[in-house]
């Protein structure tokens, strides 16, 4: 079984990481995810491809602790979060977030919540790689 | 001595992913900072949160440990 | 490639339905998706299978339509949503929704939008069997 | 002729899935909820919707027109 929190280079299976978010409970009435994939275009310029640098250690361990502050705070029976570290093109798979519960307004809310705090407090950063040359991404405040 | 980091987009200004700096008694996160800072003007412009031995730290009061890993972070874009 | 909008006695894959609504745009950077599964307890009582009954012509028609609510009102790029009627049993699923958009509010937004809209209007009834015999279910008003 | 339908609960407290009923010119929505419902007491408690021809319908003073599909229904618990 896979690490419940993980980055890693290679695309995740939505199928595998459901089933395995299933395999904590028979409760579990509500799967609220999240795949945020890379886009073609931003900020009015055409972007080819999207590169990561992170600093690893502190990811992990900040998405692990997200995952345990977003079970204990929406009482979810389980949630994963994983994140690509690598170069993907236009439509790749970037990151996912599962959050399970008896019911789906926690898990809704509970995905939400964990997308929005992994961009606020997981070390990573996004370069946009475009015809024009590359830039890092700066997040709106 | 310290272990520096930086990642991404702070690298592109400053050069450099790793640095070690003399460790001295009683430094503090802000001295560390101020020298980088004075060092590095360009990258330090980005630069908004501070982690020690990979946790977040907020008060830059805070005394370093001898071996300490500290990273001077631009505002995340993952996700 | 199978319909945007499904009723189906089998179960789905989410791999195939992502890469079928990522299939529509290379825009899309959020897709937010909800999963509902047959819970093993439900009002202090265990629940064995649960099976289902729909008016299934115009539950297409209200499902296809709602769809295209979502579509228009919140600029999503595409959605997609299947729901199963036969008997499931504790942990199976049973609906997958799934909107995707430039952004991740829209998308999640959408989303939540989405599931609870199908419970509204949608003519799906679902009857809980348990070993103290089915009972349909009333939704709280 | 009205082919009347209904599912679920509904037909566990009617006893039929399919009705037929007799059309008669003016006739409204009312008109053949009223005779439904005097005939199976029961099963009208429960129902909150009605479809004309698979579109929902609010307006029960709506005329119905011969051969169509109509459909009594309880509240919905599908998800």
């Amino acid at each position: 079984m896979k690490d419940v929190v993980r980055i890693q280079s290679d695309d995740f299976s939505q199928d595998e990481e459901i089933a395995a978010l299933k395999a904590s409970s028979k409760r579990m009435g509500g799967i609220a995810t999240f795949i945020g994939c890379a886009r073609d275009f931003s900020e009015g310029r055409a972007v080819s491809e999207i590169s990561f640098d992170a600093y690893g250690r502190m990811a992990v361990s900040e998405m692990q602790q997200l995952r345990l502050d977003a079970i204990a705070r929406f009482n979810l029976l389980d949630a994963r979060i994983v994140h690509r570290i690598c170069t993907v093109s236009a439509g790749d798979n970037i990151v996912f977030i599962a959050a399970g519960a008896e019911h789906r307004a926690a898990a809704l809310d509970a995905c939400r919540w964990m997308i929005d705090e992994l961009k606020a407090r997981v070390p990573i950063w996004k370069k946009e790689i475009t015809s024009q040359g590359d830039s890092w991404v700066s997040p709106h405040p | 001595m310290i272990a520096v980091l930086f990642f991404g987009p702070v690298v592109e200004r400053g050069g450099s992913a790793e640095l070690k700096m003399a460790f001295s008694l009683g430094m503090t996160l802000q001295n560390l900072r101020d020298e980088l800072a004075a060092r590095y003007p360009y990258a330090f412009e980005i630069v908004c949160f501070t982690a020690v031995n990979g946790q977040h730290v907020r008060d830059l009061s805070m005394p370093l440990a001898d071996s300490s890993e500290v990273t001077f972070m631009a505002k995340f874009s993952g996700g």
